[in-house]
């Protein structure tokens, strides 16, 4: 009698296993994810998370092989919207990967350029305007301080200044605080 | 303040933290002092003790979170809720659960949650239920009022210190003669037996008139606009339709609607207990769905659950809806 | 007269200034001074380049940036960064006029009158300063707008208002038939508070009914200055988190700004605005006409001259001034930084002093007190943690910053500076998160790009390598024909 | 009629299975961090007791009873809950990738949920028909779905509040559980 019930039982797991199986075809639901974990990301594209974009690295947190404190630029706001949007814990920035700096801009040396484009490509979101043996030159608003434009050039003349900010971005600071959630 | 001017030069009739406890403070000393008249010194006792250590709770929590002690003690706020705490213990109380009663009150009511303003549940009712659940006798042992009341009687001082310190045990056998339940546990007991209730046997003065001072007490408060009339009026409403609906489906429970709402806490719970404003939602419709529900749970825990008053569990109960309550009721004036 | 019936503000005080305080209602024009600094910023405080050279002479009225224009004839003789009156007391680029004191006006001649307002750069006077060109233009697309000339108070102890209408109730009626013939409506609705008495009967005694203005008398309740909650008071509709006046066919302009929008009808530019100088005791008040640019200290020993209880209140407190009304005002520094279109007033003297917050008991009195119907304590909890999503859902964009949630809060909190500090957090997000979507969009068709070009690269160079696979067996060949060719001719 | 609602009442408030009879505590603490995050799983839990309380109840009456095999009783329910929830899983991830997502472990955790096996081994045991058993299963989840929204809600405000930095997370968490349960006494005696 036992074997018969333990027969059925497995007979019938068997059955329910193939039907889910067919069930459980791709479906877009990455898609939906992998681009509601990116709204969250800042785009500088600064692989400093060590994927080589802000996109790679939302589809390997998608994935579960990235943690969300990976990113630097973002800081403290990104990792607590994407631990909220992923109810994962939100741990501290992992210093690892880097610091968070004060956002910066890269700056080229107009006398020490020598016009070997060799930074245009290298930049991931195109801030740098300049053609073969003619200076070149960043464009600030479009620049995201993501430091990839250093490495290839050759004579060194890019470095990175703080961004500096007109009157229009001044805020209010924040009144006295009283008893502000210790973080 | 965050323009040049402060209220006062613009003419703005407006309350200090400090005001509006002090004058709820101000509304509870009638009923108190009926209290301490019927029931003996032994509340009196509960009042002075339960206060005391709920402010050296406070400055010792305050210390350790380094923060300012005086402005948070001098706007009352814990020692109101110590006395709260105080009026609804019987007066037979001993005095070491009354100080486990009042730190759990004081550490895990409020500071645990971040002091003033911030905590979830009422710290005075969190206190209570922590001695209910913890001292069942203690808790349910009241005094009949009128015995070993005199006050010039020094002997009835000693004989009340020493219950005080020791429990009941310490007076011998004679002492059951003088313990007695509350009317509402008189009542339900005979309920159970589905006896007819003799009602003008137990509308023994003392609780009526206890009842209506926390009544006035309260229209005070109303009045100064201390609190508003959305919580207690729906509590006071929930509580009798729902005690009308038992007497409805339930024929034997013939106790009317007025001594209903006089006996026990409901007067003082509505006016003084469900009024705090930290741990009550804050727009109206979620004030008046909270009184309600306070109102409601009140009365079926005090006729079908074998606890004598429900007014406390209400409480804790809805204070853990008002997160809840806010959130739905998000901009109800606007909506 | 008044047959408009008022719809209730939910929410609002009754602010009353100190009943034996007397505001003096002489219309008093101040010296022009000799040196007036143009700040080059506009609404949203984003610099503007200058059209002037410098040394360059200009008449009062030319333009001198976009939508600036110069108060009084003279020479530009510096672009410096010098503060202006904003709190957050940094500097701008500005221009210095120095003034020739002949005053000559640039005639403004256009024909269509929008474009002459537009060059008469009138701007909102009653405190946000719109351009009201813009303002004007998109009502009148709305087809029949409602005008409300609104001459309601922003705040208790500002009465530059009060004063105009006591002293020139006449050209003020006639400014408001001009902008009933240009919005093409047939009545504008005249808001004013019962407590301005004088300037009623200055009103009443020019028969308002023939300029088709009929006057509608409020009870005082602050802030009905404030468009919305006059919108409210007036016609009953809430504005929605999204909407502004003109979304719901409403025009709602200022007096003075009808009496300038007259002015550059007439071909006058501009160029100066009634400066309300009160003590912070709010017990006196003058109203002075001053040209915009000229320096604040230069206005206040002007002001001390004339009336001397300011003269003692600046005594007592001569290092700040608050700029702006009682509630809304800000602490600044007594410097040259200009007079604007939005310094509608100053308070003088010692500042009361702040009371230290405590914590917040939910009581909610301010939901009571708010006039647009939220609830600060929501949007406080929110604005202290900094979660912008949660203020967003409580609707912070709504708050009008009037301040009745300060004035009845028991813990004393200065909710009005935290929803400044959140709204400003807010503005910045925003800006990062479309910065954010433009460097998202340029950095794909960035690797878009490279991957296409490195995918040609790859063909190109498997072409190439086939030609060279090719060439090697001609290579072959020719080194054959070599061999052959070698082998047949002998050595000679 | 109303001793189902007897049972509803008994089944949400009096001996409500998260604060009365502590099963369930897992979930309980684990997904109520954010209100949408608890009534998502507050609903898949209620879909999958109400199915497996049902199943559950004709797999004893007509398959482990006429065999007497009741000691394959717990087998034969992990069976049944373990098909129901990756049923439910499938849905899910189909119908909204992000809260499938959001929940993550807690999903098929829901299986190894004791309040889940204990509905399930409670209602078998009373004498009662289909219906009552399904009914009590839905009963159950809905007193877990009410404490789990409640309480997380209540977790929502506790991150905005200055709790002392040693007992932030989940130490206030566990606390507010205490005093809710404690005020979840109230009931107790009632039917």
């Amino acid at each position: 009698m036992l074997w018969l019930a333990l027969a059925s039982l497995t007979v019938l797991c068997l059955a329910i296993g193939t039907a889910f199986a067919k069930l459980d075809r791709a479906n877009n639901a990455e898609e939906i994810l992998i681009n509601s974990i990116n709204d969250y990301l800042p785009q500088t594209q600064c692989a400093q998370c060590n994927y080589p974009g802000c996109r790679p690295y939302a589809e390997a947190i998608a994935k579960g092989e990235a943690d969300v404190n990976q990113c630097p630029p973002g800081g403290e706001a990104t990792i607590h919207a994407l631990a909220k949007l992923l109810g994962r814990d939100a741990l501290p920035l992992d210093t690892a990967y880097g610091e968070r700096k004060a956002p910066q801009v890269a700056l080229i040396d107009e006398n020490v350029c020598i016009g070997c484009t060799l930074c245009i490509p290298a930049c991931p979101v195109d801030a740098i305007v300049g053609s073969a043996k003619l200076m070149h030159t960043v464009i600030a608003s479009d620049c995201t301080g993501c430091e990839l434009c250093i490495a290839p050039c050759p004579v060194d003349c890019i470095s990175l200044v703080p961004k500096q900010h007109e009157v229009s971005a001044w805020q209010h600071p924040a009144p006295g605080t009283v008893h502000r959630k210790e973080s | 303040m965050s323009g040049a001017l402060t209220h006062n030069r613009l003419g703005v009739k407006r309350l200090k933290t400090s005001t509006i406890m002090s004058s709820v403070m101000l509304a509870l000393i009638p009923g108190s002092i009926l209290m301490v008249y019927w029931l003996g010194p032994g509340v009196l006792m509960n009042l002075t003790v339960s206060v005391l250590v709920a402010v050296a709770c406070e400055a010792l929590c305050l210390r350790c979170r380094q923060r300012a002690i005086t402005p948070m003690i001098a706007d009352g706020s814990i020692v109101l809720a110590a006395w709260l705490l105080a009026l609804c213990l019987p007066p037979a109380f001993p005095f070491g659960p009354l100080i486990v009663g009042t730190l759990a009150m004081c550490v895990l009511g409020k500071h645990l949650y971040g002091g003033l303003g911030q905590n979830l549940f009422n710290p005075a009712m969190v206190g209570y239920a922590v001695l209910l659940v913890s001292f069942p006798t203690a808790m349910t042992t009241w005094t009949q009022p009128g015995e070993l009341t005199a006050f010039n009687d020094t002997a009835n001082w000693g004989s009340w210190w020493a219950l005080k310190w020791h429990g009941v045990s310490s007076l011998g056998g004679s002492w059951d003669a003088i313990t007695q339940a509350t009317p509402l546990d008189h009542l339900r007991s005979l309920e159970r037996q589905s006896l007819i209730v003799d009602v003008d046997a137990l509308h023994s003065p003392p609780w009526r008139a206890l009842s209506l001072a926390w009544l006035a007490g309260g229209l005070y408060l109303l009045v100064r606009g201390i609190i508003r009339w959305h919580i207690p009026v729906a509590m006071l409403v929930a509580a009798a339709l729902t005690h009308l609906a038992y007497r409805f489906f339930f024929p034997e429970y013939s106790l009317p609607l007025l001594p209903a709402l006089f006996y026990g806490a409901l007067m003082l719970g509505a006016f003084f207990i469900a009024t705090d404003p930290v741990t009550a939602p804050s727009s109206v419709r979620s004030r008046l769905c909270y009184g309600a529900g306070i109102g409601v749970l009140s009365m079926v825990i005090r006729t079908s659950s074998n606890y004598p008053e429900g007014v406390a569990f209400a409480v804790l109960l809805m204070n853990a809806t008002t997160p809840l309550l806010d959130r739905w009721f998000v901009l109800d004036k606007r909506l | 007269m008044n047959h408009t019936d008022i719809h209730p503000l939910s929410g609002g005080l009754a602010l009353s200034v100190p009943t034996n305080a007397h505001i003096d209602a002489t219309l008093h024009t101040a010296p022009l001074a000799p040196q007036l600094y143009l700040p080059l910023v506009d609404y949203s405080r984003t610099v503007l380049q200058p059209n002037v050279t410098l040394g360059q002479s200009v008449l009062a009225g030319q333009s001198v940036a976009r939508g600036i224009i110069a108060p009084s004839s003279g020479t530009i003789t510096a672009y410096i960064e010098h503060s202006w009156p904003h709190p957050s007391n940094t500097q701008v680029p500005t221009l210095v006029l120095q003034s020739d004191g002949q005053d000559r006006f640039i005639p403004i001649d256009h024909v269509h009158p929008l474009e002459r307002i537009e060059a008469a750069a009138v701007h909102g006077l009653g405190g946000a300063g719109f351009s009201t060109a813009a303002k004007i233009r998109k009502a009148c697309e709305f087809g029949r707008p409602t005008l409300v000339v609104n001459a309601v108070e922003c705040e208790p102890g500002i009465a530059c208002d009060d004063a105009l209408m006591q002293q020139q109730p006449r050209a003020v009626l006639e400014a408001c038939r001009s902008l009933i013939e240009l919005l093409g409506v047939y009545s504008a609705q005249f808001a004013i508070e019962d407590d301005k008495q004088l300037a009623l009967n200055a009103l009443q005694a020019c028969e308002p009914e023939q300029y088709a203005v009929d006057i509608v008398t409020l009870p005082v309740i602050y802030p009905s200055g404030a468009e919305a909650p006059l919108i409210q008071r007036l016609t009953g509709i809430a504005l929605e988190y999204d909407q502004r006046a003109a979304d719901v066919g409403v025009v709602c302009l200022n007096v003075a700004t009808v009496l300038s929008i007259h002015n550059a009808l007439q071909g006058r530019p501009a160029v100066d605005r009634i400066v309300s100088i009160t003590t912070q005791d709010l017990h006196h008040s003058i109203n002075i006409r001053t040209r915009f640019g000229t320096p604040v200290n230069a206005l206040m020993t002007f002001a001390a001259s004339i009336n001397p209880a300011i003269a003692t209140a600046l005594q007592q407190n001569s290092s700040t001034i608050t700029v702006g009304g009682p509630l809304s005002g800000f602490q600044k520094t007594l410097d040259t930084s200009p007079i604007l279109a939005t310094t509608n007033a100053l308070l003088v003297g010692p500042a009361d002093p702040v009371p230290t917050p405590s914590a917040c008991i939910r009581c909610a009195e301010c939901t009571v007190a708010c006039p647009v119907n939220l609830l600060p304590q929501e949007l406080y909890t929110a604005a202290v943690t900094e979660d912008i999503d949660t203020a967003n859902r409580y609707l912070l964009d709504v708050c009008v910053l009037c301040g009745c949630c300060d004035l009845v809060c028991p813990a004393d909190i200065p909710l009005t500076s935290w929803f400044r500090f959140a709204k400003d957090a807010k503005r910045q997000r925003q800006q990062e998160q479309t910065a954010a979507t433009l460097a998202r969009a340029r950095s794909d068709n960035h690797n878009e790009r490279e991957t296409r070009r490195a995918q040609e690269k790859a063909e190109a160079d498997a072409a190439r390598r086939a030609q060279a696979a090719q060439r090697k067996e001609s290579a072959a060949d020719i080194k054959a024909a070599i061999a052959r060719a070698k082998n047949r001719r002998p050595r000679s | 009629m109303n001793d189902w609602l007897l049972i509803l009442v008994s089944a949400v408030f009096v001996n409500n299975f998260v604060l009365v009879q502590f099963l369930g505590l897992c979930p309980f603490m684990g997904v109520s961090n954010r209100i949408s995050s608890a009534l998502g799983l507050g609903v898949a839990t209620t879909f999958v007791l109400t199915l497996a309380a049902s199943l559950s109840y004709l797999l004893n009456q007509y398959v482990l009873q006429p065999l007497s095999v009741e000691y394959l009783r717990i087998v034969g329910f992990i069976f049944i809950i373990a098909v129901v929830v990756q049923f439910t899983e499938l849905m899910m991830r189909r119908r909204s990738p992000l809260l499938h997502q959001v929940l993550g472990l807690y999903l098929p955790l829901i299986t190894t949920n004791c309040a889940v096996l204990a509905v399930a081994l409670l209602t078998t045991q009373q004498d009662n028909t289909l219906f009552s058993a399904m009914w009590q299963g839905f009963g159950a989840a809905v007193g877990f779905t009410l404490v789990l929204v409640l309480f997380a809600a209540m977790r929502e405000r506790l991150d905005r509040t200055d709790v002392p930095k040693p007992f932030q997370g989940a130490a206030i968490a566990f606390i507010t559980a205490g005093t809710l349960s404690l005020a979840f006494m109230g009931f107790a005696g009632m039917t």
